[in-house]
């Protein structure tokens, strides 16, 4: 069993994650926020999971619903924040929108680009240094059901399997690519199927459970530390809002929503604590008010934040 | 963004007013109505939600599923689809989510759709609508205008309409051309642009330009959304006694040279202005082009603005600062005036 | 078992491939040609097999190892060797090389581009044009096992699946891709397998064998035209010269040639029809010798016909 | 090809001579010997074989195969890895099997490699070698000059050697440079050229052009095979009494726009000659440029040479016609400097 402590920080980046993303909606409809913005809501428990199985010198691409990833890593509240809102203090500065562009190569963080799935070869190149070097670290990232259409999946998996890379793959499949449902996008969602092909180690998980997730992910890096080759773990989830802000999701079944409702990960989580005698209810509590003090803060500060001097339009364009 | 731009020749109170995207929207509803062969692709275009945009919102309950094909996340592969039925003779309208996303796409569009009909006397009769331009906050991979690439390679056709009578007409036109047609739609004009456009069957033909306002002192030579800012800006310098010409290209491939150096020549101070990254873009081709067949007419320096030589920031004060505008056209205007 | 008539035809058409493949080959070692040029020496039981399986109304998009293909669809060999010496009377009218852009639409024939493989999707629309109309009408084309590693095999598939399209795939499995052999491309070649996944009927047959080829295509294309969906097929062959004229292929081991050599396709073929009695070796010698002359007479008009007039440059950019 | 082309800086005579081929993989050789961060990848690059134009050969011998990977058929795979390969410090020399192939790997190349230190501060230190250019008949698909895309595209270098030397020596400076850098090789001048190449470490320093050829009356700038044909044409009106310029770019990305307006200024006749197709070409960068800011020192107009607006057609007539050779050029010059 995964030690109480964890199991009981789990939860707080969770929740942590969940306020996040509860305030950016909030503002957003509000209308205190900037261009578009994608909800995370109902994938708190992979991005939180697989963030918290990460070793210090692992590397991570998170993509735009693993907002618990970059949190457990080390991006603070405040720089996502602000780069949501488009201020100097953001992790890009003003360049990039949204979770877009926030990485940090000091956190072991790659920030994506919006070009599905470009961050699976960014990845692989990630892994194939620490062959290079002999080093015994692996290279995480995420794709969802829709982006494993594309050909950078097919040409970085082949890749991954003939190097046997340490190259771990969390594909996040919540049954939607924006409003295409999964029988619009393959014959049949067969993941691990397809993965298995190229010779890499295959698992699926329950994507709301966080406990599942990180094990799954845990031992799958620990292999490819350890030399054993690379793992795509598929983890079963539900987007729980539209694709982003401005989306109704009308086309997504009611009933489909309630069910996963059900199913969500942070009051799932909560409520495998208390009855497991793990934390109690009054800890739990002291967690979401932190998560809330946390999150206002940052989002105080990010709302004070400089917008950008114009004057530095070309600074970062070359290294 | 400036809405109410009283063309010289199409004045925005006559007749029936839509907006750039219903233009759109209805430009190819009539083509799917007129030609079976006619049939739209893309992410997320079919069923009730009629893709990001919702430009192709209710064609598939009109026009059934088959005519509106949902597709994966897969623009090489769609894209290259859409190669082959239109060698078959089909006339497929593909719309990219975004602009940014044709580099995806790039090889069945640069290397096969360009080539086919040179290599074998293949047409590939289709249209890629791209929605493009920013000045809206949307960050690097969702402001991008790709057009220069497009115009470096031959085989292809480039339109980029600025008016919603335009927008209509140039996707007929482009629908109807035997040839791969980029349309680039400019996502600012979306719905901040409304005015007249002809009911029914209204076609403007690939690679004429447009006057879009007469003037004797500087010409503006541009397109897309930068036509709507250079006619402002001609608005501004108006009462310093500056007389400004502006001219819309319309298409950029193939370009209307010859309105291109008429232009040109009846001021003898050209500016040539767009939203894309200015560094080879599509006005370097504008501006050399009249250095070389108009020097003798130049009075000045040939001018341009365009993007800077960065991503497209996302923050409004580093966006505004990237990209051209009214007031950055105007100040260029005067300058160029005075010389 | 497949008509008799039908087998020396076969025959015939794989002489006349290996025929035209050899004077080329000599001629080009002879500075007779123009730029390179790719031997398709050992895939003639592929070429013709799969073409010969093809009917009137159906579409092929050959590759460069498909000689026979090109043949069999009535594509004469004064057309392609005028394309190779780039003559005004080739196929693309001296634009493209070798045997690129040796496409007729009016013959079901699209010539194919450099861009591996960049034949699929466009096969997969020829496909669903005959979907969009209702035609009872097949499909088909080629890739190597090279060109199962690139992002566009992956797509096409993807979506040949999950549409059920009219669509036939054959793999020439060559063991190599230039000079890069099978075990340097993917983890394991289980091009079945891969296929198999995306909802697509697969086959494995001996691509040495004219009449499994024949066999395996012609059922695949009867299905699709009934409506019965895509189908992959995997012949296994061998890729017996270089790359491309230019290459001596050091890098491939004699013994492995050898070994092959002795299932030369079309050799192999005429053991089969003198042994089981369906031709005299008189009757096949007979065939030889009209190879040999239509070949001849082909070369003879092709070095005679002129080169494009440079006035034509820009002729037919557009249509 | 002319091959003894007599450059007035570096007179072919002097000291030990390479081939522009040798020249390259004497870089290569020298960079991964300084540095083990830099390997070497692509098709079929490794083993004995060395690449399909065997620049590569003998590396894998020396350095490991680990150090010289082949890759399988996967552009945008290999070089979307060589990103992540370059974000954790490694230097990459990706072989593009032929330029052309560019174009598959293009995501990765303007979307993610060119954007990732703007977005994110990361630096993407790859080179890209990419054979490029035509004129031996190789056809559309082996032959093409794809530079212009790049340039257009901001976050990217571009260089493009047009000597031995300077193809030794960009390679080291696009290797040590910490931005992704397209390194074109003119395939024509691989075994055609062989001039003096320092010995040892030799570093061109990206940015800057080089004069060639001084001479008042007309200006050519160029680069890559086509710095060689302005030069023959300048042998070629030389008797007539007229005096070329001849600039060679060398970097494409950043443009050394100083020494493009000095050899401007210095006849105000100005020519801008390239192999890759003229429309939307750099050389309309270049023509704009001058035709902006050294507006006042021009003579006449800025002439443009380059590809047709055709794919690069295979037989011989066609693709002369399509090229720009020292026959043309010169005879723009004669023309220009008779203005
Ligand atoms: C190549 C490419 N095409 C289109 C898009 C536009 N787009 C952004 S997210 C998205 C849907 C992604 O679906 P999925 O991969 O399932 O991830 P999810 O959003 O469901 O988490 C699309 C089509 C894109 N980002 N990249
Ligand atoms: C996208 C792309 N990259 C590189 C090449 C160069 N190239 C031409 S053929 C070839 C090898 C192809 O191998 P395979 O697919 O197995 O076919 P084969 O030649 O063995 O029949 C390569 C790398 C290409 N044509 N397209
Ligand atoms: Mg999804
Ligand atoms: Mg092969």
């Amino acid at each position: 069993m995964v030690d109480p402590r964890v199991q009981i920080e789990m939860y707080a980046w969770m929740k942590l994650a969940r306020t996040f993303d509860e305030q950016m909606v909030a503002m957003w409809k509000q209308g205190r926020g900037l261009g578009g913005t994608f909800s995370g809501r109902g994938h708190e428990a992979i991005g939180v999971g697989a963030g918290m199985a990460l070793g210090p010198d692992d590397i991570v691409a998170p993509m735009h619903r693993d907002l618990g990833t970059y949190l457990v890593r080390g991006m603070s509240p405040e720089r996502i924040f602000g780069n949501m809102l488009g201020r100097a203090t953001g992790a890009s500065r003003g360049r990039d929108a949204n979770l877009h562009g926030v990485g940090d190569l000091g956190l072991g963080i790659i920030g994506f680009i919006s070009h599905l799935p470009q961050s699976l070869p960014t990845t692989l190149g990630v892994a194939m240094s620490f062959r290079y070097r002999g080093e015994p670290r692996a290279a995480m990232t995420f794709v969802g059901d829709g982006g494993t259409t594309s050909g950078a999946f097919h040409e970085t998996l082949n890749m991954a399997g003939l190097w046997q890379a340490p190259f771990v793959l969390v594909i996040e499949n919540n049954q939607y690519a924006y409003s295409t449902p999964l029988d619009q996008q393959m014959h049949s969602p067969n993941f691990s199927e397809r993965a298995g092909v190229y010779g890499i180690t295959t698992a699926t998980v329950d994507g709301n459970s966080v406990v599942d997730v990180h094990a799954a992910c845990t031992e799958a890096l620990e292999r490819a530390r350890a030399g054993g080759g690379p793992t795509v773990i598929e983890a079963t989830t539900m987007r729980m809002l539209g694709h982003a802000i401005h989306d109704g999701a009308e086309y997504v079944p009611a009933g489909l929503l309630e069910e996963w409702e059900r199913r969500d990960p942070v009051a799932g989580h909560r409520r495998h604590l208390t009855e497991a005698g793990i934390a109690s209810e009054a800890t739990l509590d002291r967690l979401d008010v932190a998560a809330r003090e946390r999150i206002a803060t940052a989002v105080a500060e990010a709302e004070r934040a400089p917008l950008p001097d114009p004057d530095t339009l070309t600074d970062g364009v070359y290294a | 963004m400036n809405d109410n731009f009283g063309f010289t020749d199409a004045p925005a109170s006559a007749g029936r007013e839509l907006t750039y995207l219903e233009a759109i929207a209805e430009g190819i509803r009539l083509e799917m109505e007129r030609d079976e062969n006619v049939l739209v692709m893309g992410e997320d275009v079919g069923g009730d939600f009629g893709g990001a945009f919702k430009v192709t919102r209710g064609l598939a309950a009109r026009f059934g599923d088959h005519r509106v094909l949902n597709t994966p996340i897969a623009e090489l592969g769609f894209t290259g689809m859409a190669n082959g039925m239109a060698m078959m003779g089909l006339r497929p309208i593909i719309e990219m989510q975004f602009a940014d996303f044709i580099s995806t796409a790039f090889d069945s569009i640069v290397q096969f759709a360009s080539t086919a009909h040179y290599r074998m006397g293949a047409s590939v009769p289709w249209v890629i609508r791209a929605p493009s331009d920013g000045g809206i906050r949307s960050g690097p991979f969702h402001s991008q205008n790709p057009e220069a690439w497009f115009v470096h390679t031959p085989g292809l056709k480039v339109v980029a309409p600025a008016t919603p009578a335009d927008a209509k007409g140039l996707l007929a036109g482009a629908v109807r051309d035997d040839n791969p047609v980029i349309f680039f739609e400019a996502k600012p004009l979306y719905r901040s642009v409304r005015s007249h456009v002809p009911e029914g069957e209204h076609v403007v033909p690939l690679g004429k330009a447009e006057v879009r306002r007469h003037g004797t002192d500087v010409t503006v030579i541009t397109y897309g959304s930068m036509v709507h800012q250079a006619l402002a800006a001609a608005d501004a310098v108006e009462p310093d006694g500056i007389s400004t010409m502006v001219l819309d290209l319309r298409s950029l491939k193939p370009l209307d040279t010859e309105a291109i150096l008429t232009a040109a020549t009846a001021t003898g101070k050209v500016i040539v202005a767009h939203a894309a990254n200015r560094m080879a873009g599509v006005g370097a081709e504008v501006a050399a082009l009249v250095a070389d067949e108009a020097f003798d007419a130049l009075d000045g320096p040939v001018r341009r603005l365009g993007g800077a030589d960065t991503p497209v920031p996302f923050s409004p004060p580093l966006e505004d600062a990237y990209r051209p505008n009214a007031e950055k056209i105007a100040t260029s205007i005067r300058d160029l005036a005075a010389w």
